[in-house]
């Protein structure tokens, strides 16, 4: 029973720490699906957060947040755009950039703001996203096994959990069974295919990174205004390139990209709740767990579950004349 | 036909990319609420009005040569390395290893070991992004991320668990012994009467590093793998076509990238802090990003960078001393050199390859 | 006089420093097949792509039945009935041919509705023009010329009235050349108004009402069909006389020096491309090897370049060679005497932004003539390169320019000089003269047979007829990865060289 | 000038550096004076700034946590005429150093005795930050405390990391928070620095009580915050200020009878807090400094009669 205890609470954990990465990782698929590669998810999510605390402490109003955390996340996205889409540039260097740059303008801002070391002050009352608990969860709490599973485990989250998970079949459906899903994924395969056929390429890019920002918009407000209750410096902690593994193991396919996120969800929760995991008399250091998505993600990558072929004209600028 | 004269392309471009960097740096100074003009004043005077600032400046140069180089050759196999910053904290693990397990006799066979030891962990290091990449198809900008990550990790073992002297609360290996404590500046161009760069790191790895340059710059134009490291950074099906293994280019160029980004810890391992301390790196290898791309790739240009930047970071450092302007500038200003040297090429380049055309059609 | 379908006025394009069109004017009458030619990178496929709305023109007008109408992209093109098929098919490889259709057609936003009625459509379309394909098959699972049907599925699907098509039968096998002509023919008959870029001026003259010339970017004339003659054209492509036969001593074949058993290559998807073939050339021939791009040729090249493994037996003056692992890459086999002339040499032949005399040392750059201590000998390179330079006559005579920064015929020549100098037993070629004009193909043609002439070895791979025709002692022709026979240009013609090419067995070689 | 050298965490971590920083504050408020101060950012910083003040002139330098311990034994002796203060080193060798120490486990053990008579689980719980051992100092203390007053209390106890990050990491101070009360725990007690925002705050979410420490943390979430340890901080940095360059040298350990250590009574703790409880801490308070009661040191034994780690 206390197995069942630890593992509820466990796996309770592990989607809110999916939460963020599966938000990222569908805006990295619709970047992405368009031909568009995106390293600067990490950045875009890291100014979603600082923002979205931001106006949330200021206004005392987390939905003014959200919007503001979108919003600065889509100035990002258009950023990128621009260098990648207009300009033509290398879209990897342009990530890097955006990442650096977040990390650097929302120290800097902060401190100049709120003369708190680079945070925010913490939220409270309607500054934060409260949980939403489902009809009956206190009710039912006491039933064995379906009680905690129904009223811990799925409810009581934040909306914006609830959101993350609804955007899979959101998503899955918006690519396959739409137009502008069929347009999104030609352009990242072939855009000369798409601009003869008289769409526009750079429209279609443009939104796909448009998406991808207000996805990470959400990503960020969700880690500054539900999980903690204000901005810290680094906060996002590398869980851009957590998603981006997360794309490349789902193969670009959003209910895959679900299931992979809650993996990663999972190891960071047992990373977070033990500290050397003693497996018969071998004690696995709390490093090596740290590092375990990590790891992971490199061993996914050396493609031992498989080759993942990214979209054909991904990263590539679309250059009619030379 | 060459759309633009090559001394466009080398100087011109940089230098406008890099003003356009400075221009809206100032204007993030200002957004701030500070003054860019005394900013800029306080980063002079610190980073280089004095031999005490430059002693800063030219150690932080000298981290920075060593990542920039090794961003730098891998490009030139066109391989973009971001994990500089992992291949250098094992570079140091491999300096504080030499220096605590041998009880060395002088400095200067404890250099030599010192740098072979961190060329072999930073090499060794890079070596599982590069076998994957050749031979998997891995993305390497991901992988070396993630042994970013990784080396952080390992790092956090063994100063925690396996190097961290009895005792001590700190994890960090113990002081390195007297022996192998390298000349300073401050030793090596002082007098009796006249002390100067007084109490700043800079040390004869600055003169590795300048060696470093020279080394890579031969290797890269003059010798026949450097032949093939451009050929196959150009095309890799030119590669294969002239029997080039695009496998071996892949892995010796991240080898001698991941070697070079290790030597960084002679200088600020062994040279400075003289123990190994978590994030030792402080971020040297991302900066080693921006400086092989401000240098062109090319080891002069990459020098040069890497001054600008120690300046930048001294610069920096002194006004997170003396103002409330954070140190995060210093983030922000590197962000905008890369974007503008690197993402935005284009918004200099085809306006300006626009205005040397109609230059040309005007002369015919 | 009726008005024409298409008229352009005065059309400019550049790219950079290259003006691709200058002043272009052309009209094309309704209900018209018209055809245009012109040499490699005379400007054709800019000028269509240009009244397509691909690229935009510097300058010009364009005029639609009678009408001046502004085309920015591709989607006013549509809108004004305008279909193209391009050279390089613009499909996605991965969707299916329905979807291929629908994209950028659909009747609103859900997929569903749009894909049903293009399937009802696709019916009608298929029977009426005799043009079947399988909707539900995805591009890379259906061959080349079914592709094209594709193209031109797209095109109608959109209500096109005017069809342009850029070097259609390029990929297509005499036969399926014919069909699709007469699926041209018919579109004519219903009013429709075709543009046809080609190089083969057997089909101009069989198939047109109109022609048009380019040259260097210039529309040089417009004749009608029936009022002129293939060396008429020839002529006027090329701006002057042509010789259209390369001089040469009948060949001496000696001893063979490349000895091809049961060879077979898989490419990187696994895709068996040469499957299990026999050939051999012998000392003093020229072996040329005819087919439609596409049916392994490349990578019989490539193998026997070391560019990538294969399995079966190769031999070289009797020597075995290895096909895969140690000794079977470019510099192995450069050491085995063996040269390699590229398919494509802005891809693998020449570093583009290297200089021309680093691109002279390229695949013999650990030559040891090249070398001084550490270094690479930049000096003899340099030296080396002036006397290539000026033995081939590469213009302009300038070592320290970049590759790229020569014409196409000159960029060959730098490749050529390269691999002939190196005095090989075995000279691989593979397109010579593709992008070249006719002045250097001369050139080249006369280097290569003098090369036989020395008793070497030439394996010769073109996808142009006539160059096989003219530079050939023995032809074998490959289809499907497989040699279908072998004959000797005069013993045979064009036409039993393209039933071959369609697959229909001869009489085994 | 005096000069501040925050630790990692930065001076707005509501605990150990921001104490430092009111305590500075305090000062210049006072006499009107300026001090120069400098956030670390990472550990290869703590030298320069040390040297970087040292060679500006700055006196005293005052310096925040064990970690400034190795690079001051390095650099205090280039500097022979100025004197530097460290907070939590007390073991360290130099004429010009004044080091001060805390007596963090007789704090501790007043608050885990609150903490037992808040708690009706009867599992109370303690989560520190780095693992070294000050904190184990910190979490031995407040078990023995807590069993003073119910010997067979649980006190859970968990780290939060084992490099200076984990003075910073909320979100692992909130996971484990919510471990602990899945374990049943319903007062936790933080000693964690900005961890301890994570662990807090998650308390008050959960509407369990929490214990700050360090700096008065009561104010944080009203009536949610059972006590904070008070860990005089403020009081060391205003002094050594205000002594300035003359500022005595040696080591220096304050606990309670100093009243370097104690816990924190406010107006949003006041109702959790009943007459009784306060009279029972009170006394073991006396008890402490009066010799009658003793803690035992962490330090000095290497392990903890009252709690396994
Ligand atoms: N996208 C482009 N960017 C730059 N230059 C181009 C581009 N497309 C074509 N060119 C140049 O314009 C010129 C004309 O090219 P175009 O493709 O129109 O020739 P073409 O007559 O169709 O030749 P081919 O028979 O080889 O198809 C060439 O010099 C070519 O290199
Ligand atoms: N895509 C391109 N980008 C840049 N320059 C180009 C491009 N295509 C052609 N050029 C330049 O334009 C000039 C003319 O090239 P092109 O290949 O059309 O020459 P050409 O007249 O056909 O000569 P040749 O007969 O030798 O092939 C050359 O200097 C070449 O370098
Ligand atoms: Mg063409
Ligand atoms: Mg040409």
């Amino acid at each position: 029973m206390e197995f069942f205890v630890t593992l509820i609470q466990v796996l309770d954990s592990t989607v809110r720490l999916a939460t963020p990465l599966l938000l990222a990782c569908l805006a990295g698929l619709y970047s992405e699906r368009a031909g568009i590669f995106d390293i600067g998810l990490e950045g875009k999510m890291l100014m979603a957060a600082f923002f979205s605390a931001a106006i949330a402490a200021v206004t005392g109003s987390v939905w003014l947040g959200l919007l503001a955390g979108i919003g600065a996340s889509l100035v990002l996205s258009a950023l990128h755009g621009l260098a990648s889409i207009t300009f033509r540039g290398n879209q990897l260097i342009s990530g890097v950039a955006i990442n650096f740059l977040a990390s650097g303008m929302t120290v800097l801002i902060a401190q100049s703001w709120f003369q708190q070391g680079g945070r925010t002050p913490s939220l409270f009352g309607g500054g934060r996203f409260e949980p939403i608990n489902f009809p009956f969860a206190e009710a039912l709490e006491g039933v064995p096994f379906i009680g905690p599973i129904y009223s811990e485990l799925l409810s009581g989250h934040s909306i914006l959990v609830y959101v993350a998970f609804l955007f899979v079949p959101l998503t899955w459906w918006i690519l396959f069974r739409t137009r502008f899903g069929l347009r999104l994924r030609a352009v990242g395969e072939n855009p000369a295919a798409v601009d003869t056929a008289g769409v526009s390429v750079v429209g279609l890019r443009f939104a796909a990174v448009a998406i991808c920002g207000i996805l990470c918009g959400i990503a960020g407000a969700y880690l500054a205004t539900a999980l903690q209750a204000g901005f810290v410096k680094e906060m996002t902690a590398g869980r851009g390139f957590i998603a981006l593994a997360a794309l490349i193991f789902a193969k670009w396919r959003p209910w895959h990209a679900m299931w992979a996120c809650l993996l990663f969800g999972l190891l960071q929760a047992i990373a977070l709740r033990f500290q050397n995991i003693d497996l018969g008399g071998v004690v696995i250091p709390v490093q090596v767990m740290d590092a375990l998505p990590y790891i992971l993600t490199v061993v996914i990558l050396a493609g031992f579950v498989g080759k993942a072929i990214p979209p054909r004209a991904g990263g590539e600028p679309y250059v009619k004349e030379r | 036909m060459e759309k633009m004269p090559k001394w466009a392309d080398v100087v011109l471009i940089p230098i406008i990319s890099l003003l356009l960097a400075t221009i809206l740096s100032a204007i993030v100074i200002l957004a701030i609420g500070e003054n860019p003009v005394e900013a800029v004043n306080l980063m002079v005077t610190g980073a280089l009005g004095s031999t005490y600032g430059w002693g800063y400046t030219l150690y932080y140069a000298t981290n920075f040569i060593f990542t920039g180089l090794a961003v730098a050759v891998a490009f030139h196999a066109r391989l973009f390395n971001i994990g500089g910053e992992g291949q250098a904290m094992l570079g140091g693990l491999g300096v504080a290893i030499v220096c605590l397990s041998v009880p060395w006799p002088h400095w200067t066979i404890a250099l030599l070991a010192a740098c072979a030891a961190s060329m072999i962990f930073g090499a060794a290091w890079a070596a599982i992004p590069a076998y994957l990449q050749a031979k998997r198809g891995s993305h390497i900008v991901i992988t070396t991320i993630m042994f970013n990550f990784i080396a952080a990790a390992f790092l956090n073992y063994m100063l925690v668990n396996v190097m961290r002297p009895q005792g001590s609360q700190d994890p960090a290996t113990a002081r390195f012994p007297e022996a192998v404590h390298l000349p300073t500046f401050q030793s090596m161009f002082s007098s009796a009467e006249n002390i100067v760069f007084r109490g700043a790191p800079a040390n004869i790895s600055f003169f590795v590093a300048i060696l470093a340059c020279i080394v890579v710059w031969a290797l890269i134009w003059r010798t026949r793998l450097g032949y093939e490291i451009r050929a196959y950074g150009h095309s890799e099906t030119g590669a294969v076509y002239a029997g080039i293994s695009p496998v071996r280019i892949t892995i010796i160029a991240m080898l001698i990238s991941g070697a070079l980004a290790g030597m960084m810890a002679i200088n600020n391992v062994m040279g400075e802090a003289e123990r190994l301390v978590l994030n030792s790196t402080e971020g040297a290898g991302f900066i080693g990003i921006a400086v092989a791309l401000m240098g062109r790739s090319h080891p002069f240009g990459v020098f040069l960078a890497a001054i600008l930047f120690g300046f930048l970071y001294q610069g920096g450092a002194e006004l997170a001393l003396w103002t409330s302007i954070p140190r995060e500038l210093i983030v922000v200003i590197q962000a905008l050199v890369i974007l503008f040297t690197g993402a935005l090429d284009n918004m200099v380049r085809m306006p300006l390859e626009k205005i040397f055309l109609s230059f040309r059609k005007g002369a015919e | 006089m009726t008005v024409p379908a298409i008229e352009l006025k005065g059309i400019s394009k550049a790219f950079g420093p290259v003006q691709a069109n200058k002043d272009i004017s052309i009209s094309v009458a309704p209900g018209t097949i018209h055809g245009i030619i012109g040499e490699n990178g005379a400007g054709k496929s800019t000028l269509m792509s240009i009244l397509y709305g691909f690229y935009k023109a510097d300058k010009g007008e364009i005029w639609i039945n009678g009408s001046k109408t502004d085309i920015p992209d591709s989607q006013a093109a549509i809108a004004s009935g305008i279909g193209m098929v391009f050279q390089h098919f613009k499909l996605v490889e991965n969707f299916s041919v329905l979807e291929n259709i629908v994209l950028g057609a659909e009747d609103g936003g859900l997929l569903a509705p749009s894909l049903a009625k293009a399937r009802k459509e696709l019916k009608e379309l298929e029977e009426e023009y005799e043009l079947f394909v399988d909707p539900d098959k995805r591009i890379d699972e259906i061959g080349v010329g079914m592709q094209q049907r594709v193209e031109i599925l797209k095109a109608l699907y959109r209500k096109a009235e005017i069809l342009i098509l850029d070097e259609p039968t390029g990929v297509l096998t005499p036969a399926e050349a014919d069909q699709l002509f007469r699926i041209l023919d018919r579109l004519r008959s219903e009013g429709k108004t075709i543009i046809v870029i080609t190089h083969k001026l057997r089909e101009i003259m069989e198939n047109t009402d109109t022609v048009s010339v380019m040259r260097r970017g210039e529309m040089t004339a417009t004749v009608k069909t029936a009022e002129t003659n293939p060396q008429e054209l020839a002529e006027l492509m090329v701006g002057r006389k042509v010789l259209l036969q390369v001089d040469k001593v009948p060949a001496q074949p000696g001893k063979p020096v490349l000895e091809i058993e049961k060879l077979s290559v898989t490419d990187s998807a696994g895709v068996e491309r040469v499957k299990g073939i026999d050939l051999t050339v012998r000392a003093g021939e020229i072996v040329g090897i005819a087919g439609v791009a596409g049916n392994g040729q490349s990578e019989l090249l490539e193998v026997l370049g070391g560019m990538r493994p294969g399995q079966g037996s190769i031999r070289l003056n009797g020597e075995p060679l290895p096909l895969h692992g140690p000794g079977s890459d470019g510099q192995a086999r450069r050491a085995q005497h063996i040269a390699h002339v590229p398919e494509d040499r802005q891809r693998e032949g020449l570093i583009m932004d290297f200089y021309a005399w680093e691109n002279v040392a390229f695949g013999y750059h650990r030559d040891p003539a090249y070398k001084r201590g550490l270094f690479m000998d930049n000096a003899a390179l340099r030296a080396d390169t002036e006397a290539k330079i000026e033995k081939f006559d590469v213009r302009p005579p300038n070592g320290w320019l970049t590759a790229k920064s020569f014409s196409g015929g000159n960029q060959q020549k730098i490749v050529v000089a390269r691999e002939i100098e190196r005095n090989p037993d075995l000279l691989l070629v593979g397109q010579p003269t593709r992008g070249v004009d006719i002045g250097a193909i001369e050139f080249i043609h006369k280097q290569i047979v003098a090369l036989r002439d020395q008793g070497k070895a030439i394996l010769l791979v073109s996808v142009e007829l006539e160059e096989i025709f003219s530079l050939s002692d023995r032809i074998a022709v490959m289809f499907d990865g497989h040699i279908m026979g072998e004959r000797l240009p005069a013993e045979t013609d064009e036409k039993e060289l393209g039933l071959l090419m369609a697959g229909v067995a001869g009489e085994a070689a | 000038e005096p000069a501040l050298i925050f630790d990692l965490g930065g001076k707005f971590d509501k605990s150990f550096n921001e104490a430092a920083h009111n305590g500075a504050s305090r000062w210049a408020e006072e006499t009107g004076g300026t001090y120069r101060e400098i956030e670390m950012q990472s550990e290869a910083q703590r030298e320069q700034a040390l040297r970087r003040f040292a060679e500006a002139g700055s006196n005293p330098i005052i310096t925040m946590g064990f970690g400034m311990a190795d690079p001051l034994a390095a650099v205090a002796a280039d500097y022979p005429d100025t004197t530097f203060v460290v907070v939590d080193v007390t073991w360290l060798d130099a004429p010009n150093l004044r080091q001060v120490g805390f007596a963090e486990h007789e704090g501790s053990y007043l608050v885990g005795m609150m903490a037992a008579m808040a708690s009706k689980t009867g599992t109370v719980g303690f989560i520190g930050g780095m693992d070294v051992p000050l904190i184990r100092h910190f979490g031995c203390g407040y078990a023995q405390g807590a069993k003073a007053v119910n010997p067979d209390i649980n006190v859970v106890a968990n780290m939060t990391g084992t490099t200076p990050a984990a003075w910073n990491d909320p979100v692992k101070g909130s996971e484990l928070t919510k471990a602990q009360i899945s374990q049943g725990a319903d007062v936790v007690y933080a000693a964690a620095g900005g961890t301890g925002v994570g662990v807090l705050q998650t308390a008050a979410d959960e509407g369990i009580l929490s214990i700050g420490v360090d700096s008065n943390q009561n104010h944080l979430h009203p009536g949610k915050v059972l006590t904070s340890m008070l860990k005089r901080v403020d009081v060391a940095v205003y002094e050594a200020m205000k002594a300035g360059e003359d500022v005595e040298t040696g080591v220096f350990v304050m606990g309670l009878s100093e009243d370097g250590v104690g816990y924190a009574m406010d107006e949003n703790n006041a109702p959790l807090v009943s007459d009784d409880m306060k009279a029972a801490v009170d006394k073991a308070r006396q008890d402490i400094i009066d010799g009658n009661v003793s803690v035992v040191s962490y330090y000095e034994n290497d392990s903890c009669p009252a709690l396994q780690f």
